[in-house]
């Protein structure tokens, strides 16, 4: 039932949410979320790395997991790869549930977990050209906060 | 690939310290973890030790699962080494 | 620094989106709710009052509080009045953030507020050409479960 | 509107059982109070005391802010009754 995709184009949120609202009459609201590609430090550029194959079924996983958890009804989550500039939008989520208490704690537990257990890696570029890989915070990517289910159990520290 | 082979990938920085995105190796004697894995591959070169030396900043898929350093390693499977992911 | 409207006519997400974020270089995450009026219980149409002045000013208030409350670098209200159908969009609420966090909470809040605090009265027409106003839900309309802040004390029962 | 007059207005139901969106009326002798003008116009005919009997389901704004039964009401006032509200 849900819309997962990893793509390189930019979305188009007006449109994602018509076609996640055509011909379903329960929804009462849909949350969304949108993540930004920020202009701090003097960043100009990034570029997204995924694990093709594994991402797609991470992305369905979880959805699946958050369609069990919540009387959703339906979900769409697009994460892009490839270069993106700042003020890009570089990934998004939609919830549709009848309620809004559903759609809006979904939409928060979705992008929680694409932010810290889905396998994308960032590069930033910067003005002066040099490029660096994003660090994952302690807490972020380390120990994902939200259980990964069909996706796998944790990642573990390799000590 | 054959059915003894492991298909081993690698993502980001440790992609680049590896300085190759994929191989097929022989599963190699002894190994039968991702634990055991990781540090044969340490040995087999100053990238791979670069890469894979602090192991807190590694993290290890098997067939397309999350794994942990206990995690059994077949031949036939898919394992890919990574960093910590950054994604959204 | 919020967008506040209310208006007869449908919102377009995408361009409301747009315009909050244009020229906003620190935006990382966009939160984001749309009610949706549903289809339940052979509604035809609804119709939307409101008490125009006190609604915008009251809107306007609970932007303010949000932006005092969270780092938001911009929110929008927009809510329909008039007649509506089932399918389309009656509320839209957008926070934007440098982080997910903050966007999200403060969308939550400002739709919670939005659905018991603001004046706004809907009447549903049924598929025989009935019609009944929506009545509140005990802990909806009746106790704003949110503070009302700049626009006053909450409703007080009338014993 | 004169400066001991009040501007009363009826939302949704409470407008349709009172039969008016909106009026203006004197002030009247010992309204001091949403309570006390609420009292007084039950007195005003069956649609009003139609309207307002519950007084659980009625709201008040004292030009344009929430009130309670304790709210002052002065002559140049704009009060509004109305039900619960149920937006979004």
């Amino acid at each position: 039932m849900a819309t997962v995709r990893v793509q390189a184009e930019p979305f188009d949120v007006g449109a994602e949410m018509a076609a996640l609202t055509a011909g379903r009459t329960g929804i009462g609201g849909i949350g969304c979320f949108v993540g930004v590609v920020r202009a701090t430090g003097g960043i100009t550029a990034m570029t997204l790395e995924h694990y093709p194959g594994m991402t797609e079924r991470a992305l369905a996983g979880i959805a699946e997991q958050a369609e069990q958890r919540w009387d959703l009804l339906g979900c769409t989550l697009i994460h892009r790869i490839g270069r993106l500039t700042p003020g890009e939008g570089i990934v998004l989520v939609l919830a549709a549930s009848g309620h809004r208490q559903a759609a809006l704690e979904a939409t928060t537990f979705l992008i929680d977990w694409l932010k810290t257990g889905a396998p994308f890696w960032k590069k930033e570029r910067f003005a002066d050209g040099k490029e660096a890989w994003v660090e994952a915070k302690e807490g972020e990517g380390l120990c994902p906060s939200t259980p990964l289910g069909p996706v796998g159990p944790r990642p573990l520290y390799f000590r | 690939m054959r059915g003894s082979d492991l298909h081993l990938l690698y993502f980001a920085w440790l992609r680049e310290r590896v300085g190759k995105a994929e191989e097929v190796i022989t599963l190699p004697e002894g190994v039968g973890t991702v634990g055991d894995l990781l540090a044969w591959l340490r040995g087999r070169g100053p990238g791979y030790a670069a890469a894979l030396a602090n192991a807190r900043t590694v993290r290890c898929a098997v067939n397309q699962d999350f794994a942990g350093p206990e995690t059994p390693v077949r031949a036939g499977d898919e394992v890919a080494f990574f960093p910590p992911v950054t994604g959204g």
